[in-house]
């Protein structure tokens, strides 16, 4: 019965925040601009995750996340506003040509990933992040580039498909998917290689393939949460996927603390919160960034491992012993630390 | 032909600016080992506190320029202020970090890189928009064969290059320059050799900073407009080119600016998009063939 | 048949040679010791028998299969493990974890049914905690299977090092000074250790180590190198007395400093 | 009277960033309008009187910015209507927002033609990009000009649009383009490569409809690389400090293309013109100021004439504007939600002030 | 009488929530070899990083020739004439093995000075001589702890640190190293040694000290341990 409620919570526990979130709305303590400021959160926290794949249990470090989130954004955008025609989509289809676009745009992201994790992972520590930075930058470039899509000056009139219960889906899937990858044998190697590499080679570890199969799979994440984005904002512009969209997505993970989904989750929210929280103290708007950059810098001098530093709730874990636990799929079994011999 | 070389004039003009810029990037990185996100803020620090001295000083300007000691001292201010801001900023955000994760330091960094712009945009005598840049010293326009050339271009180009020479015979000809290294590799051993690391890595600061400033006061001589976030772009595209050069290397460092720079104004000659990115794919081309930059050595670790 | 040939292993480092014509044939269970002077190149010739370098010159044969251009972890996944001269243990993560690592190759998860947990997957993974509690457990540190490697104390880190190794299921172990900075007590259970590996799990173990008094008793043949070159070769006893050896290596008070403890 | 709810309008401007001396002017122009409408107790609807509350924001001259903002406004302030903002990219970013809420807004100076085509609750208070553009090339064409260069803003929905209108009129009355040169991205500020080239191709005029903050160092580089020919510019040229930076010895002579001109002698203009001054020591308003006085005015008028005091009622209200008496001139509100509005062109003199030429009227 | 050099009282260290050292005295007197020796995380680096000012005492005191250490910065410790060979050698792995010599002068002046110690190192260290260009982090393990004592010795402290010296050492280089030690301390150094190899270090120092997680155990001269139960059973084999 146990192992049953233990799946079961979590799942009460989103629809349950669902519902309430829709009740302070009615009820206007929550207006559509919190709302809003939500859905970025959690476009915010799925891009953290993604990077904590990379960085954090990878160990490999990427600095030009951006560029995915980019690629994610125009390719959804590009099937759901210039191939289906974006607002005049019947209502009926506007669900399928919205999923479309998503899974087009973690596919896009997800190919870019592969393409330049290829020759790129073979870089070591520091390289490695800076030819991930250029690489945001060329495919910002890039996209500045193509007329098609508005060149620089960006897309204009993508149906604004996504709403809160789009984005708290896909934050609940990513979160449970990036933790059944964590807790596997592909986390494993990943973890492995974070922690030292020579030592993975040496233990059997194709570190390559792992590092790509990471890259590949948060790649794939961020393109998803990049179309998310571009459905609440109605607007793309390459220029919004700028290093600076990178360093802010490094600090949501590295003030969260790396290497713990929990981290990613509290960095995300807080920090896109908080900014937009200091916008309606009136005579604070000049300092808002002021009092964030303080903060980030007070947060990294006393945790220097970020506030979750490593550590992580109990539900986003899988826990060695339930693979002993009667599970509700399988009849086995008892740990064999506590068989008595 | 003569386009070209005017091109190559521009390209040098734009090189020495990242090219000084890039020089404290190498420096911080080869001896403390992080990437300083705040860099290219030195950058804006002295060329906003330039422009604040200037106008300090308006009484003593003649026809809006100023005599050559006016502009030293000017000059030299804003260098040993920038320089003590960046020795500060180690002292507060970045030494308490020293041995903790290296992207804990550069997500402080990246804090630090947003306290700097903001908070003089959040002064109300300095705020978010643009000023203009006085015009420190005169300049003199020249033309050779068809290229024109002026008195501050040249003034920039020879100085860069005398900031660069003197910087490389300090770290690898004299005493401090040896603890530099020392410190870069080992800093308990270090230690262990007597060496002070505290004045050391200040040192570095200090000389990083006060050449962003030096950059930044060539740039806003050139593009004469100031602002709280014009360190920021210049500050990733110098890194850039310290990479380029091979992040560490002094050299390295210059090299990779006048690569930059001199990339950057032909590409855009053939598209004005491509300039903005160039930097970058030679960057990535660079790492694929040699992984850690022109003149960078990539060691191995002995198994 | 040998199980592991080895001809003519050489390599050079710019113009140094750092092993000269190595040759070394392998039964299967034997345990053989390298030994010779710091820089001599024992721990170039485990580099090259795990592919971190690339010989210049020579072959290695597993089983009659060479393994000469393969990449370290194809090495490893051919059977050869290693332990290192300084512990490289994934640092982070918990000790059983560790273990687990190392059976990433014969582990057969798919990545679709690693992130949907499948039925499948989740009893892919009981097997493999249970490999690895068995063989934690024959090391004696089942206690420790859920604490952080890095806190481990020193010697049970060098034990779960060959843990890790042995989750590989390899042919042939090689131990790099396994027994550096133990203290004399240690040092006694580490010899019963590679005894029994030898003994129970049939393994063929080559080692480096410069404590002789841990070598000599367990090292069916001893191989002595010098400036990358073998100057001397057999039991422990021919070594002992070999003065080339005495003079390069054991120096002329070993008998009284060492054998004394 | 009897006393409604309080109204809000949103204003967004450029308050800070690249373009915060824009906003400057446009925060001082709504001002005025709320002074006056202080003064007056709010706004009168069928007996009714609705106080008024302004709710500025800055956008800092950014599009993604502007959206979050429009947000702000349109669902915690809710706000009857928005004045701004001021850039064509910016109300191209954020326009769907208002449309989609259903929410009237009025770009101030927004000239893209692409801004009212959004949906029916965009609406802009200035004249249209291709209407300047065909004033700039008549201009440069009855100057006897016939040849021209071009450098615009790839990066710029305006800058491209008015460069695009500018050379359909040149070619149309038989001017040719010899150099066209682009730059792309707010991070620039060296275009030497650009002038370069445009310097070779010695063209006998440059049309640069670029934005306030670059071209100031486009004009010094273009000197620098010896071109001397006049410069023709857009509306965007209209601030004090364009001429300030730029150096009066290399701006003089140029000419740019203004929604209004403080020397415009009508009653209306020369009040406002003095109003202004009064208020900011002595500052003369320019076309930011104006146009957003204006847009505030035109939704102020529009909630007055309102069937209903709700969005939808001010938007049609707002559609229907006619004969509205503002200092640029008389308003009405056109077929695609465009007010007909006349332009002025002004020119720089010796000392880097800008004077008026003449006025040409669509 | 020889006089007191060293004088630990109470000294405790920790890395955070963990204590390390829990309040240990001993001391040391001019021109003596004093070992410290116990089994893996025992606490003995730790104690000599606290008295090299690397690490810092929670509380106790060191005093070195009637100068508190404690409250003093690493660099000048080592100009009161301390000179630490660290656990794992620590050599400069991308300077030559000049270079790294060159450093342990550090803090010497004088030319002629260096130029002396310098000779009188390769003298003791042919090995070092020979690969003077190379590159100190492809030096093999021995080599490199020859380089970390050829560096010490450059620095010309009054009192050695050593810290496991024999550390994976070929026999022939450590019983070359403790004759070095010895020469080294009858020349006019006082050593502070830790070895995990309790036989050597008795034999070589004149006391002893053993330590146990953090807390001295056992005390006094040489001969008297190499007796003792305890220390035999434990730390002898035999
Ligand atoms: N990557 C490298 N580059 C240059 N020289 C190297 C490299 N790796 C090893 N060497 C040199 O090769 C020689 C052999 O080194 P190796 O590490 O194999 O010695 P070892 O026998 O294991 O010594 P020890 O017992 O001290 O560990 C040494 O002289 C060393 O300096
Ligand atoms: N930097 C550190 N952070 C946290 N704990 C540490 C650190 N360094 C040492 N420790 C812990 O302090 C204790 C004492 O360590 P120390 O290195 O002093 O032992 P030791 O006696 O020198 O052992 P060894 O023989 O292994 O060198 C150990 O439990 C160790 O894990
Ligand atoms: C203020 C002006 C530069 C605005 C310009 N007319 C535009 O539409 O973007
Ligand atoms: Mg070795
Ligand atoms: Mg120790």
């Amino acid at each position: 019965m146990k192992p049953l409620i233990r799946k079961l919570l979590p799942i009460l526990g989103v629809v349950a925040l669902y519902y309430l979130i829709m009740y302070l709305k009615s009820i206007k303590v929550m207006n559509p601009y919190h709302i809003q400021v939500l859905m970025f959160a959690g476009v915010n926290i799925m891009m953290t995750i993604s990077l904590n794949i990379v960085n954090g249990f990878t160990g490999q470090f990427c600095i030009g996340h951006a560029g995915f989130m980019s690629l994610g954004a125009y390719g959804a955008s590009i099937v759901t506003t210039m191939i289906f025609g974006g607002f005049s989509v019947a209502p009926n289809l506007r669900i399928p040509v919205f999923l479309l676009g998503l899974l087009a745009g973690g596919l896009v992201a997800g190919a870019v990933g592969l393409l330049i994790g290829i020759p790129t992972l073979k870089l070591k520590g520091d390289y490695l992040a800076i030819v991930t930075l250029a690489f945001g930058e060329i495919v910002r470039a890039t996209l500045r580039l193509i007329e098609p899509i508005g060149a620089a000056r960006g897309m204009i009139g993508i149906p604004p498909y996504t709403n809160f219960a789009w984005v708290l889906f896909f934050v609940v899937l990513t979160l449970i998917v990036a933790r059944n990858f964590i807790y596997s044998k592909h986390g494993r190697a990943c973890i492995a290689i974070r922690d030292n590499e020579i030592a993975a080679d040496a233990m059997g570890i194709n570190t390559t393939k792992y590092k790509i199969i990471s890259f590949v799979f948060a790649a794939f994440i961020a393109g998803v949460a990049g179309g998310l984005y571009a459905h609440i904002m109605s607007f793309i512009q390459p220029d919004t996927f700028s290093f600076v969209k990178s360093s802010d997505l490094l600090v949501y993970l590295y003030a969260g603390g790396t290497g713990s989904l929990t981290g990613s989750v509290l960095g995300g929210l807080l920090l896109t919160v908080l900014p937009e929280a200091l916008r309606t103290f009136g005579n604070l708007v000049n300092w808002r960034i002021v009092i964030y950059a303080v903060t980030l810098v007070i947060i990294m001098l006393y945790r220097p491992l970020g506030l979750c530093g490593g550590k992580e709730l109990p539900l986003l874990k899988i826990n060695r012993k339930h693979l002993y636990e009667k599970s509700i799929f399988s009849k086995k079994s008892v740990h064999p630390s506590e068989t008595p011999n | 032909m003569s386009t070209l070389m005017q091109f190559l004039v521009y390209g040098l003009q734009l090189g020495s600016v990242y090219a000084l810029l890039a020089l404290g990037y190498t420096m911080v990185y080869g001896i403390v080992g992080m990437i300083n996100f705040a860099h290219g803020d030195f950058l804006m620090i002295g060329a906003l506190g330039t422009f604040f001295l200037a106008q300090a000083f308006s009484s003593f300007a003649v026809n809006g320029t100023y005599s050559g000691l006016i502009v030293a001292l000017i000059l030299f201010t804003a260098m040993v202020g920038t320089g003590l801001i960046g020795v500060g900023v180690e002292a507060i955000a970045y030494k308490p970090l020293r041995n903790r994760p290296k992207m804990s330091a550069l997500i402080t960094a990246v804090g630090v890189s947003m306290f700097l712009e903001n908070f003089p945009r959040a002064l109300p005598f300095i705020g978010p928009s643009p000023r203009s840049f006085p015009m420190l010293f005169p300049t003199k326009r020249f033309q050779i064969q068809g290229v024109m050339i002026s008195t501050t271009q040249i003034i920039m180009i020879v100085l860069s290059l005398v900031f660069m020479f003197i910087l490389y015979n300090v770290v690898n000809r004299t005493k401090i320059g040896s603890q530099m290294r020392a410190c870069s590799m080992d800093k308990d051993a270090a230690q262990l050799m007597g060496i002070n690391i505290n004045r050391v890595i200040s040192i570095t600061f200090f000389i990083g900073a006060a050449l962003a400033a030096a950059s930044g006061i060539f740039y806003a001589s050139i593009y004469p407009q100031v602002d709280v976030y014009m360190g920021g772009w210049l500050g990733t595209k110098s890194f850039i080119a310290a990479v380029i050069g091979g992040i560490g290397d002094i050299r390295g460092a210059m090299l990779g600016g006048f690569i930059m720079g001199i990339t950057e104004i032909l590409a855009t000659s053939v598209n004005s998009n491509l300039g903005y990115a160039i930097g970058f794919v030679i960057l990535i081309l660079i790492l694929l063939f040699k992984p850690a930059g022109i003149m960078g050595k990539l060691t191995i670790d002995k198994v | 048949m040998s199980i592991l040939e080895i001809k003519n292993l050489s390599i050079e480092f710019g113009g140094l040679k750092a092993v000269d014509d190595f040759n070394l044939s392998l039964e299967e269970g034997e345990i053989i010791a390298i030994i010779g002077p710091n820089g001599a190149g024992k721990t170039t010739i485990f580099n090259m028998l795990t592919g971190i370098y690339a010989p210049t010159k020579g072959s290695i044969e597993l089983n009659g299969e060479s393994l000469l251009g393969l990449k370290p972890y194809q090495f490893a996944q051919k059977g050869i493990a290693r332990t290192f001269q300084n512990i490289r243990l994934f640092a982070a993560s918990t000790v059983i974890d560790n273990v687990k690592m190392a059976y990433t190759h014969q582990c057969k998860e798919s990545f679709f049914e690693c992130i949907f947990r499948t039925p499948k997957m989740v009893e892919e993974e009981r097997k493999i905690d249970e490999r690895a509690m068995d063989l934690l457990k024959a090391f004696d540190l089942e206690s420790k299977a859920d604490i952080l490697a890095k806190n481990l104390p020193y010697g049970a880190q060098r034990r779960l090092e060959i843990v890790r190794a042995l989750m590989l299921e390899p042919k042939i172990l090689l131990l790099d000074e396994p027994v550096a900075g133990m203290i004399t007590t240690e040092l006694d259970d580490m010899a019963k250790m590679v005894r029994e590996l030898r003994d129970k799990l049939g393994l063929t173990v080559i080692l480096i180590e410069h404590h002789m008094n841990f070598v000599m008793p367990i090292a069916d043949r001893i191989k002595v190198l010098n400036f990358g070159e073998t100057i001397a070769e057999g039991s422990a006893d021919e070594v002992q007395n070999n003065p080339d050896v005495i003079a390069a290596y054991l120096g002329g008070g070993y008998k009284n400093v060492i054998t004394n403890a | 009277a009897e006393t409604g709810k309080t109204l809000k309008i949103g204003v967004v401007s450029p308050i800070s960033g690249s373009a915060a001396l824009a906003g400057k002017y446009i925060v001082n122009g709504v001002k005025l309008l709320e002074n006056e409408l202080n003064a007056a107790g709010g706004v009168m609807n069928n007996g009714v009187l609705y106080p008024i509350e302004f709710v500025y924001e800055d956008n800092e001259a950014k599009e993604d910015i502007t959206t979050n903002v429009y947000q702000k406004l349109i669902y915690q302030d809710e706000v009857i209507g928005i004045v701004g903002p001021d850039m064509s990219k910016c109300i191209l970013a954020a326009g769907t927002i208002a449309q989609s809420a259903g929410c009237p807004a009025i770009g101030t100076f927004t000239t893209n033609v692409a801004v009212t085509q959004i949906g029916d609750y965009l609406f802009r208070a200035c004249f249209i990009d291709p209407f300047q553009g065909q004033v700039a090339a008549t201009f440069a064409w009855g100057e006897g000009y016939k040849t021209a260069a071009v450098l615009y803003n790839n990066a710029d929905a305006y800058s491209k649009g008015l460069y695009e209108a500018f050379v359909q009129s040149y070619e149309a009355l038989g001017g040719k383009i010899v150099e066209t040169q682009a730059y792309s991205g707010a991070d620039v500020k060296d275009y030497n490569v650009q002038l370069t080239k445009i310097a070779a191709a010695k063209p006998e005029c440059v049309f640069m409809p670029n934005l306030l903050n670059e071209v100031p160092l486009q004009i010094q580089q273009a000197r620098a690389n010896g071109i001397t020919v006049p410069l023709i510019g857009g509306d965007s040229w209209d601030t004090p400090e364009v001429a300030q930076v730029a150096g009066a010895e290399n701006i003089k002579g140029s000419v740019y293309i203004s929604a209004f001109s403080p020397d415009n002698p009508d009653p209306i203009a020369q009040k406002f013109v003095n109003d202004f001054k009064t208020a900011y020591n002595g500052d003369v308003p320019n076309s930011n100021a104006v146009l957003a006085y204006e847009a505030g005015a035109m939704l102020v008028e529009a909630i007055k004439n309102a069937k209903t005091v709700d969005r939808a009622g001010v938007r049609d209200a707002l559609a229907q504007i006619q004969g509205l008496a503002l200092p640029s001139g008389i308003v009405t509100v056109g077929e695609d939600r465009n007010p007909i509005k006349g332009a002025a062109i002004l020119q720089y003199n010796d000392q880097g002030v800008a004077t008026f030429l003449k006025n040409v009227n669509p | 009488m020889s006089s007191r050099m060293l004088d630990v009282k109470d000294l405790a260290v920790s890395y955070g929530m963990i204590t390390a050292v829990k309040g240990v005295s001993f001391n040391l007197d001019e021109g003596e070899i004093v070992a410290l020796i116990g089994a893996n995380g025992a606490g003995k680096s730790t104690i000599l990083r606290t008295i090299s000012g690397l690490e810092r005492a929670k509380s106790g005191s060191i005093q070195f020739l009637g100068k508190e250490l404690t409250k003093m910065p690493a660099h000048k410790i080592v100009e009161a004439g301390i000179a630490h060979v660290p656990e794992g050698r620590r050599v400069f792995p991308r300077l030559t093995v000049k270079e790294n010599l060159m450093l342990g002068a550090n803090i010497v002046k004088e030319r002629s000075i260096i130029q002396q110690r310098l000779e009188r190192t390769y003298l003791t260290f042919p090995r070092l001589k020979e690969r003077q260009a190379q590159l100190a982090g492809t030096l093999s393990g021995g080599e490199q702890q020859m380089l970390a004592l050829g560096r010490a010795l450059m620095t010309g402290g009054k009192l050695m640190l050593l810290d496991e010296p024999s550390m994976g050492l070929a026999p022939i280089i450590v019983e070359d190293i403790f004759r070095i030690i010895k020469e080294i301390n009858e020349a006019g150094t006082s050593i502070l040694l830790i070895e995990q190899n309790a036989f050597l270090a008795l034999q070589t120092a004149s006391r002893a000290y053993v330590l146990e997680t953090g807390l001295i155990s056992i005390e006094g001269k040489s001969s008297d341990l190499l007796k003792d139960d305890r220390v035999r059973e434990s730390y002898l084999g035999a």
